[in-house]
């Protein structure tokens, strides 16, 4: 396996593919690598299309329905079922379909899969990864787009990733698969279409690693999942304004890259913390929090956040469409921040 | 079965008008969804008409409905306004939930509509609620949850209907058995041969039904919602029928079979009913034809009533989360 | 009702009681006033000892067994239950035994209770409270002491309380159940037998309101729960260093006092924000970025937070006793902020 | 019942010898609470025990146990060493999980001792994974899953069930049913005659025993193992007992039945068991009271072991959060 530390997803293209098919190629390639990998979830096999969008098509295909295995619809018996397998040796993939579905199986993950191997003083740990879909901009309404991250995050035991590019889905799974503990595989709805170019198999993405998607002077953007692009074509308006914007990609929510992120907000003095999440108690909150009292005296200017207004996610399309950060609004909040006094 | 509770003609004509406009709904919703006009998740619930619209006319205004994503038909059997309902899925302030709720969250309290849920299983637990709430006040208000033959494997289905049990609430727990959980086979995820025999764990009625005939679905609803008033507790209803759609619009449904798939829409129930009716007299031809008529020319201004509303304003973004403190 | 702003509990205080009588008396009284205050949960009625620790005894002796009703071991039905009452006129209070166990109700909680007042555009609300207690100290283990408070904060739609002495308990309480939306009402386990002048029947501490608990010049504590009494045992430690702490106990996590923290903070210029939760992504967090934000230039030192480790709570009597912030560890913490230069 | 499983004289011989162990274990450990020398949350099992050191004793060592916080006897019976349980109770270096864990958090893998919950019903749904582990590499080991009657109502017990079912899996339910959940009667929060019975929503066996009989006990173990083990899939065994004290050490038990509980204290299984081994000339009283101070002896030096080990250093709170990663 190559393993590119602080690199940008770039070094480890090779060919165009969207989010989707990388993470598909991911597990298709850990199954392959290792036969104690297994995939677990509602529609997963391939009698049932691989998965309502079809992320995990072709896998029982290839690797038997014994590996990939559709299941009742029961969050709290799949993440369990993952758990226990984890514990004797095997390395479950366990999808629970939409993020806001994680709140039948909360028990599960953090009362037990984060738990165990504390509780257990290290005889037994729980590798297992739960991928979970969210995001708006499908017209779904209040119960099914929710980022709920910062959840999972307040939960030690548990790790967090969420991809924003074809190389870096592939080489998170292939990192969380690895892992020894449970992680929290984040995915965008919306955004599995997008293309990039892929990684070369074997490629893994350290966890815990943050890279530079674009580099800047003036303002850091710290960002992740489908919102980190945002940020990343924000980063045109903001030097088109006249600012140079710095745009951090943490990938790993939890634990997050703080030396990446230090760095480089120390070198810009100002940083926006930007997620699809809504702000308050959010992750921006503690990234806020770190930064404040590690720069403090060296920021220039307060540390921003945007996310999504205290509210449940609308219907409606144009409150929908109000609702988590754009490029647009990422751009004017950075502007601002750059415009403020030292 | 239980044939004491058979509907009479007027009532049979009733039912079919509701199963006339749940199916008249669902062909202009696709319709209009393929146009493009519209932009929602739909989830189709052709073939499945003749369940709550025989069970809605067996309640009355005031009973509770709770409902799930796949819910429109429940919500129009049970007296949902089309305009309400039209300016709701298109995202309008004219939609009962000012557009913000969408087709997973209609609302409409003044039939009982009280809550539509997109989380699976999650409709019983809200009306064993319900239920206690109308036992505390006496008012006789029985609560129906639907669900799909899926839901019927995850947790808030059991615990509800063991409570609803011990407490002898007024639910009445109706499962749309459309032998299909998203992509999965009832067989695949389901090791119960009928859902209506969970109701043992239970020690409640469960009785699996034909949920295409309309007469047998009615007699079942009846007598359940009399146990209901009369404060023997909840009932399990396993109403068989069948999705002629995916899951969802846009999914292509290769994963169903194609011969039951083919069978089940041959047998499609609403012309079914409809022959029926002529054929035993009940009403003429030219009498439904005219209901028919009727009921595409209210969605026809039910459509354009929505498309011309208006969105809701920016400010609604944040309206609505909390009341203010008495 | 009385109803006392932000006047320090003493203002409505009686005669002696435990926070446990507090919490029994204020559910009584609102019993009394409004017979749609209803009461569900595991072993709550009489026949079951009103509690596994007392918290509703004599209630359904009193009101009936119709109005305080035993449940099955069920938390999502019980949250169901409350919400689907609470939809038709009744005002339900819910109990979850024990916090950790919020997490096999959270679709309840979170896509259900706090949400349909806004799916719903403004036709329905839950006016209900989900009480529930946690806290280490018992020698409970893992899976039965912590903190989640954040989670809920997080979540719009639901507001969080949390009192630290018996005439906070009552008037929170009372608040609560007034409140139209659903509240979540945390107890701390080992603190119940904590003594105090009660309120006076009646007495209403509204949602959102802090009260400084000790006046100070130096620092400005900010707390809640049992935590808040360890800090106010602290400023005695401090003061005997020769700094002036202000402590302030929030009350109501979600939403917070903006207005109280801020006003006292500008005055001390330092801030400590201590909690049981773990500190990474907790409440500290949030009210650290706000403080950061909106004191920029006025805080002489940066906000410090002094919550759990990044842990689930040990067993082991020395492990948990060091787990969660003490008089003695807030002290340390807030003297050596104290002792910083400006 | 199923009389080919009756256990010989030996099987019983080691039934009653991990009996004993329990009984006595648990008579220990609530002097030693009550002396002030140990402190936890202690959930006594005494008037359950012969249905762990059955069902054990029908097991192997390779099997798994996943248990609950009244489960300590569950874990002496599949062979957790005494010392590392009362080291683990006394919150020392030296218990099974360094103190970290807990009475209600015994984990001992070498005796497939896997995880030991204090969350009502979630035993189940991992006890689910650990077959699914040994359905996939085929080595035949089973899991077993204790839990309450009151855990039976909760959403975890039907969603385990159900997958077990449907997939097959080798994994026993075995629900220890002593008539109360905490403070609540079983009656008046479960909805069902027997337990037994909601194996019917699962088209798997579902038998309701005598708990304190360990002949039926053993048989009812042993051919649901031998079911699990052929690939038949899972059981559901509702064994009936009595809990002799309060739910929880310090509890008054005011809410319990006197009569009834005089009664089961009064038909207490272990000197049933005991009488009867001797009785029928299996052991003397000789043998059994030599086994008995053999067992006295080893708790003696287990809680001396336990009280004399260091408690873990302070940098034991952050370790075992995480691993290292591969
Ligand atoms: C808790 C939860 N898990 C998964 C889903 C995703 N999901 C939506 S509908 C559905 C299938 C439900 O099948 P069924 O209960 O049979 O109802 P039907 O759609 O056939 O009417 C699934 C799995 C969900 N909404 N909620
Ligand atoms: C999800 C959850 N809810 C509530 C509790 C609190 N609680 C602990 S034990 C118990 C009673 C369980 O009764 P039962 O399943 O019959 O087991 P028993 O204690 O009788 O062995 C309850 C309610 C819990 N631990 N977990
Ligand atoms: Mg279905
Ligand atoms: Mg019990």
């Amino acid at each position: 396996m190559t393993t590119d530390l602080a690199d940008p997803p770039a070094a480890a293209k090779v060919k165009p593919v969207t989010i989707l098919q990388a993470i598909n190629a991911a597990i298709a390639d850990a199954m392959e690598a290792d036969d104690k990998v297994v995939v677990l979830g509602e529609d997963v096999a391939d009698p049932e299309e691989g998965g309502v969008v079809g992320v995990t098509k072709g896998l029982s295909n290839r690797f038997g329905e014994h590996r990939v295995r559709s299941t009742p619809i029961a969050e709290q018996a799949i993440i369990g079922t993952a758990i226990g397998a984890s514990l004797v040796g095997y390395k479950p993939v366990a999808e629970i379909m939409l993020m806001n579905f994680t709140t039948v199986a909360m028990d599960m993950i953090v009362n037990h899969a984060a738990k165990l191997r504390f509780m257990s003083g290290g005889q037994t740990h729980v590798p297992i990864v739960i991928r979970t879909m969210t995001g708006t901009g499908f017209s779904s309404g209040g119960q099914h787009c929710d980022y709920l991250e910062a959840w999972f995050a307040h939960t030690a035991g548990m790790k967090v990733v969420a991809p924003s590019n074809p190389a870096d889905a592939y080489g998170l799974m292939r990192a969380a698969i690895d892992d020894p503990d449970p992680v929290l595989y984040i995915e965008n709805l919306p955004a599995y279409w997008s293309g990039g170019e892929a990684a070369q198999p074997g490629h893994v993405v350290p966890l815990g690693k943050a890279w530079i998607a674009r580099e800047g002077t003036d303002v850091t953007i710290v960002s992740y999942s489908r919102v980190l692009n945002e940020a990343v074509a924000a980063a045109d308006a903001i030097e088109a304004a006249g600012f140079s914007a710095e745009v951090i990609d943490l990938r790993t929510i939890s634990p997050w890259d703080r030396e990446t992120v230090l760095a480089s907000v120390r070198k810009t003095g100002r940083c926006l913390v930007t997620h699809e999440a809504v702000t308050q108690f959010g992750v921006g909150a503690e990234i806020a929090a770190v930064l404040s009292e590690e720069l403090f005296g060296v920021l220039k200017r307060p540390v921003a956040r945007l996310g999504a207004p205290y509210a449940p996610v609308p219907f409606s399309k144009p409150l929908e469409a109000a609702y988590a950060p754009d490029a647009k609004r990422i751009a004017e909040a950075a502007i601002t921040l750059c415009k403020q006094d030292n | 079965m239980t044939s004491n509770y058979a509907p009479d003609a007027a009532t049979q004509l009733e039912i079919y008008r509701r199963v006339a406009l749940l199916k008249a709904n669902d062909e202009r919703s696709r319709k209009v969804i393929k146009t493009g006009r519209l932009v929602m998740p739909y989830y189709s619930y052709r073939g499945q008409e003749v369940i709550p619209a025989a069970t809605m006319t067996a309640l009355e205004d005031t009973d509770y409905l709770v409902t799930i994503y796949r819910g429109i038909h429940d919500m129009l059997a049970k007296g949902m306004p089309l305009k309400d309902l039209w300016a709701e899925v298109a995202g309008r302030v004219d939609g009962t939930c000012k557009g913000k709720g969408g087709p997973m969250h209609l609302t409409y309290p003044d039939k009982g509509i009280m809550v539509t849920t997109g989380i699976v299983g999650s409709s019983m637990p809200i009306a064993c609620g319900l239920g206690w709430g109308s036992q505390l006040s006496g008012d006789g208000r029985v609560a129906v949850a639907t669900f799909g033959d899926g839901a019927s494997n995850i947790g808030a289905f059991h615990e509800s209907l063991n409570l609803a049990a011990v407490w002898k609430l007024p639910v009445i727990f109706l499962c749309q058995n459309n032998l299909y959980g998203e992509h999965t086979t009832y067989e695949k995820a389901t090791s119960a041969p009928r859902i209506a025999d969970r109701a043992g764990s239970y020690a409640i009625p469960g009785v699996r039904v034909d949920g295409n005939d309309p007469i047998e679905m009615y007699a079942a609803a009846r007598e359940a919602v009399a146990r209901a008033r009369a404060g023997e507790g909840p009932t399990l209803i396993e109403a068989m029928t069948f999705r002629f759609h995916g899951h969802v619009f846009g999914d292509a449904d290769g994963y169903m079979d194609k011969a039951q798939k083919a069978a089940a829409v041959e047998a499609d129930p609403v012309p079914r009913f409809r022959a029926r009716l002529i054929a035993e007299g009940i009403a003429t031809e030219e009498e439904l034809a005219a209901a028919e008529a009727e009921i595409e020319a209210a969605i026809d201004e039910a459509v354009e009533f929505a498309l011309a509303s208006p969105f809701p304003e920016l400010d609604e973004l944040t309206r609505d989360v909390y009341g203010v403190a008495a």
